[in-house]
């Protein structure tokens, strides 16, 4: 039920008995980017116009209410906006680097999302790396904030940049470690195999309290690898103004901003994927009529409704927690973080071999 | 001519021209973002001969490890304006006939060398295989052992970093 | 004495200089933070003021003093009640004129009103200095309960003038004291929540404990005075030590703290917003009848020179006059508690990080007009 | 300490002291020179522990630039009101007194700004408000530029 698999074998043997090999291939290419690009736009956007609702109720306000119907018009109007503000070019600045670093953070942010299955047989490539590969994308954003807050000749950019290297390089330690948790109790890389293993149970029902050790020590590593508050230093607005983005308008502004929600957005679904059971329901041990009932929402709603839950978690850290100071950060990170997820991942590993998971 | 066959084309033209300015950049800044350029661009070679885990490592340590530390220690030495000063002339003819004699040497030697396809079947390269070599003890193995043996040079380094620090004041 | 500005090379290369302000979120005003940095670390700060110079003292001394104290609003423009008071207190206190009780009860409850409602947005933006960005919500939701108060009261909600030589520009609204009690049993159970959002955090507490340390005789040596001196365990509050107005008939603490860091100021403020609500309570029952203005054929200081002080919410505001029996001010000096307030700034917040300048910056709670006048 | 203590105190340390007008606080006129020394004595000795200088400031009179310290003791809770008449109307000069109250050294940029009072051995004496390039000294009586309203 709710294969997308068939519909996507189907689609491309169409494309096989109609086009020659090198336009089928090529036509299978565009038409999968396009979906991608225009799903990683209109979700960026949603993520935006939620945040902003989320933001509101923690505020005790409305939030966006007067473009459509509950301000769902909102964020399109604000996208429409910046793409027509005039662009500022700085002096001094470097334009080449400072052109292509906003490009950089959100190549990266979409490449990654390419290999999310956000449901059955639903996803762009499935690797066999497919954790690794997450990982190895995402460490490519921090160049280009790196290079945004270089480029843009201000102190307060370059103090930001140098933060968010610091603190992004740090925490994809602590990221990496709490998803090899998850990769010990799965025993694959490939996130349809690591799904698959959670047919029966969910990982962070499965694997005890370590595994929801590695998942707390995953959510703040994330947020922090994200650049999201309470880790926001990089763009500390009440210190550097708005950090390495200092100087960038209009669409460039834009493109950052896209790619903070993006990336947030692989981190949740990440997060579903590895310890949440991806797009698995949920299933109460062998109460048939409630697994059954379960079974009938379909993977999509489930995939995006546990990722909408792990979101909303992290924009409620945002707008309830102070931010942290840098040593803390990092004191955070290499005194706590890191040694209790080594420890933990030890510990798994020991679970793992000892078959003590169920 | 095929989609991959397209895809190598650029990719290595990507590589040829990303390292040639990476080289030719004045700006240091730039040169390292070259140098990212051509290294996501081995990548994408990497995953086009399915050598997955490769790619990804390459990405991992080379354009997130190695150019995030190359871009961190130029921010933290250069200005915004500084650039390097142009060669001088000896330098660029010493160089241009240095690169030229390896050029022919590399070129000599590969078109006389005939390459024949391996009749061996193609090692696997996912990730088990590539997880029981690292962990194994078989031949082929140990190869995490040796991996563990570079904390020592990490270990060194902060040691030597420690020692060398000015004092607090 | 320890090293002073001027002998710190500014041309060295190794400095990093950065500007907090005029136009920074940190400020919250127009003060400019010149702050040279060691990586993360402030090296040293040196304010540069004067953006919103007004020369105040020197416009006063052309006009006479019912028409002054419209210009001391715009000093401390979160005070601007207990500005009018300082000055008004001055002038009756040269006249030698008493006002009635019905005037004092009523001065002393606005100034406490306004004390509350400073208290509130300072809360509300040093929780955003320090990231906690939902604080700055629930400051300005109880905050516009005031300002409704004062609004219904004296037509203005931010620069009111209302207190005046001789009493008061008007008789409060009949709703007056009935709002101010709902206000009371209101903001009693909204203050525990402002605990709930911030002061318990762990983060929070991290951030502000230990951190920007000044001792008591720093605090005195610079006249840092207010919650900020009273964080340090200095006895300043003018309240306690000179009563005025309607203080002598009112029981409270004047809360100090011992610590001297940055929390010690914040808890200072917390304290003192429950200890304004205690004095509101005890006197807006109790309000007498009688008239709100005395009847003054013309406000004139008598020739001679004096000073009087109060209690804003940020310090001591002491007004200088010298008069020489005219209707004006030969010189009108205003003593105000931002000005020395300020200038602590370089030796707390050197050596800390720039995260802490701005949390350091945030609990001395300057309002920049009132440096500048 | 009362008022007449106060007096007396200042007298004792300063022989030539005249009595100020202030009815309020116990005032005393001194002349520029023993300021310091009389301002340390006061700040150090047991008996007056002055150590909390609330309000400096200067007026301009028609004898000269009076400056006026405010100062206190936090510990006794007394008042001293210590006055020094500059006649000099050109270029008045004071010593400072910021090395024994460090806030005084902002209340005496001020000064320097908006009277033109120079202040010796000040440790950074500059412009505090206007501008490094101003003419003239705003707060002095005779001062006049072009767009001050006259009354």
């Amino acid at each position: 039920m709710y294969d997308f698999a068939p519909f996507i074998d189907s689609y491309t043997s169409y494309l096989n008995a109609h086009f020659s090999p090198f336009w089928a291939g090529l036509i299978s290419m565009v038409s999968l980017g396009v979906a991608l690009l225009l799903f990683y736009a209109v979700l960026g956007l949603y993520l935006v116009y939620a945040e902003r609702k989320v933001c509101a109720q923690m505020q005790n306000r409305m939030g966006p209410n007067r473009v459509g119907p509950m301000g769902l018009f909102q964020t399109i109007a604000d996208l429409i906006k910046l793409l027509l503000k005039e662009l500022i070019y700085i002096r001094n600045a470097d334009s080449f680097l400072f052109n292509i670093a906003p490009f950089i953070v959100i190549v990266a942010s979409i490449m990654a999302i390419g290999s999310i299955p956000f449901a059955r047989g639903l996803q762009a490539v499935d690797l066999n790396i497919g954790v690794l590969y997450i990982l190895a994308i995402s460490s490519m954003g921090v160049i280009g904030v790196l290079i945004a807050g270089w480029a843009s000749n201000s102190k307060y950019s370059v103090i930001g940049a140098m933060r968010s290297g610091a603190q992004v390089i740090s925490y994809e330690l602590s990221v990496g470690l709490a998803l090899l948790c998850a990769i010990t109790f799965a025993g694959s890389m490939q996130l349809s195999e690591i799904i698959a293993s959670q047919q029966d149970g969910w990982w962070i029902f499965k694997g005890h309290i370590p595994a929801f050790v590695a998942f707390v020590i995953y959510l703040i590593a994330g947020t922090a690898e994200t650049n999201r508050g309470p880790f926001d230093l990089a763009e500390a607005e009440s210190e550097l103004t708005a950090g390495f983005h200092t100087e960038y308008s209009g669409i460039k502004f834009a493109f950052f901003f896209l790619a903070e929600y993006m990336n947030m957005f692989v981190i949740a679904a990440l997060a579903t994927t590895l310890f949440l059971g991806g797009w698995l329901p949920f299933h109460l041990y062998n109460f048939t009529a409630f697994n059954t009932v379960m079974d009938y929402i379909p993977p999509v709603f489930w995939f995006f409704g546990k990722t909408a839950f792990v979101i909303y978690v992290m924009m409620w850290f945002k707008w309830t927690f102070p931010r942290l100071r840098i040593d803390q950060l990092l004191a955070l990170e290499w005194k706590y973080l890191l040694p209790i997820s080594l420890l933990n991942l030890l510990l798994i590993s020991f679970l793992t071999l000892m078959q003590w998971h169920f | 001519m095929s989609g991959p066959k397209i895809i190598f084309f650029i990719l290595a033209a990507a590589i040829l021209v990303f390292s040639v300015m990476s080289i030719f950049s004045r700006r240091i800044l730039r040169a390292a973002i070259y140098l990212l350029f051509v290294l996501v661009s081995m990548a994408g070679l990497y995953y086009m001969m399915n050598f997955q885990f490769l790619a990804a490592v390459q990405l991992i340590l080379y354009a997130g490890g190695i150019v995030v530390l190359i871009i961190f220690s130029i921010l933290l030495t250069s200005q915004i304006n500084s650039t390097l000063d142009p060669p001088r002339k000896s330098h660029l003819l010493l160089g241009a006939v240095t690169s030229v004699l390896g050029l022919i040497l590399g070129a000599t030697t590969i078109l006389k060398y005939s390459f024949q396809a391996s009749a061996s079947a193609p090692i696997g390269t996912d990730m088990r295989t590539i997880g029981r070599h690292l962990l194994g003890t078989g031949a082929e193995g140990y190869a995490l052992p040796f991996e563990v043996i570079t904390v020592l040079l990490l270990a060194a380094l902060v040691g030597s970093i420690l020692i060398a620090r000015k004092p607090k004041v | 004495m320890e090293e002073t500005l001027l002998d710190i090379d500014l041309k060295d290369r190794e400095e990093y200089i950065i500007n907090m302000g005029p136009q920074h979120p940190s400020t919250h005003g127009v003060l400019r933070f010149e702050t040279c940095l060691q990586g993360e670390m402030v090296k040293y700060i040196i304010p540069h003021c004067g953006y919103i110079h007004r020369g105040i003292e020197k416009m006063s001394e052309s006009l006479s003093y019912p028409q002054l104290v419209h210009l001391t609003d715009r000093m401390d423009y979160l005070s601007a009640h207990m500005n009018n008071e300082a000055v008004a207190l001055c002038v009756e206190k040269a006249m030698e004129v008493e006002v009635t009780d019905r005037v004092k009860y009523i001065r002393t409850i606005l100034a406490e009103l306004s004390r509350i409602a400073s208290h509130q947005l300072w809360w509300s933006a040093f929780g955003m200095d320090l990231g906690a960005l939902t604080t700055f919500f629930y400051g300005l939701r109880d905050r516009e309960r005031i300002l409704d108060i004062f609004e219904e009261t004296t037509g203005t909600r931010l620069i009111q003038t209302f207190i005046t030589p001789g009493g008061l520009m008007n008789d409060v609204h009949p709703n007056f004291q009935k709002r101010v009690r709902e206000f009371v049993t209101y903001f009693r159970k909204k203050l525990p929540e402002y605990n709930q959002l911030l002061t318990g955090n762990v983060i929070f507490q991290e951030r502000t404990k230990g951190i920007g340390y000044m001792s008591k005789e720093v605090a005195i040596s610079y006249g840092v005075t207010g919650p900020s001196g009273r964080g340090s365990g200095f006895h300043c509050d003018i309240r306690k030590l000179a009563p005025y107005s309607a203080y002598p008939f009112v029981k409270f603490n004047e809360i100090t703290a011992t610590e001297g860091d940055t929390f010690a100021r914040y808890w200072v403020r917390m304290q003192e917003m429950s200890e304004s609500l205690d004095i509101i309570d005890q006197l807006v029952d109790n309000i007498p009848q009688g008239d709100y203005m005395l009847a003054l054929k013309a406000i004139k200081a008598p020739k001679g020179e004096f000073y009087h002080s109060v209690e804003t919410a940020r310090g001591e505001l002491g007004v200088f006059i010298v008069s020489d029996g005219g209707p004006n001010p030969a010189r009108i000096k205003y003593r105000t508690p931002n000005f020395s307030n300020l200038f602590v700034i370089n030796k707390i917040a050197a050596g800390h990080k720039i995260a802490d300048l701005v949390a350091i910056s945030g609990s001395l709670d300057l309002v920049i007009p009132d440096i500048d006048r | 300490m009362n008022i007449e203590q106060l007096t007396a105190w200042v007298t004792a340390l300063v022989p030539d002291q005249k009595p100020g007008v202030s009815k309020q606080f116990a005032e005393c006129i001194v002349p520029a020179g023993q300021l310091h020394q009389l301002c340390k004595d006061l700040r150090d000795n047991r008996n007056t522990q002055m150590d909390y200088l609330f309000c400096e400031t200067a007026v301009d009179r028609k004898d000269g630039f009076h400056m006026v310290y405010h100062m206190k003791s936090t510990i006794l809770q007394h008042t001293l009101v210590i006055r020094v008449i500059l006649t000099d109307k050109i270029n008045p000069e004071v010593v400072s007194v910021s090395d024994l109250w460090h806030g005084a050294e902002f209340f005496e940029r001020e000064i320097f700004d908006l009277f033109g009072i120079r202040f010796t051995n000040h440790p950074d004496l500059r412009r505090l408000f206007l501008e490094e390039d101003w003419v003239g000294y705003p707060l002095r009586k005779d001062y006049k530029d072009s767009f001050t309203l006259e009354r």
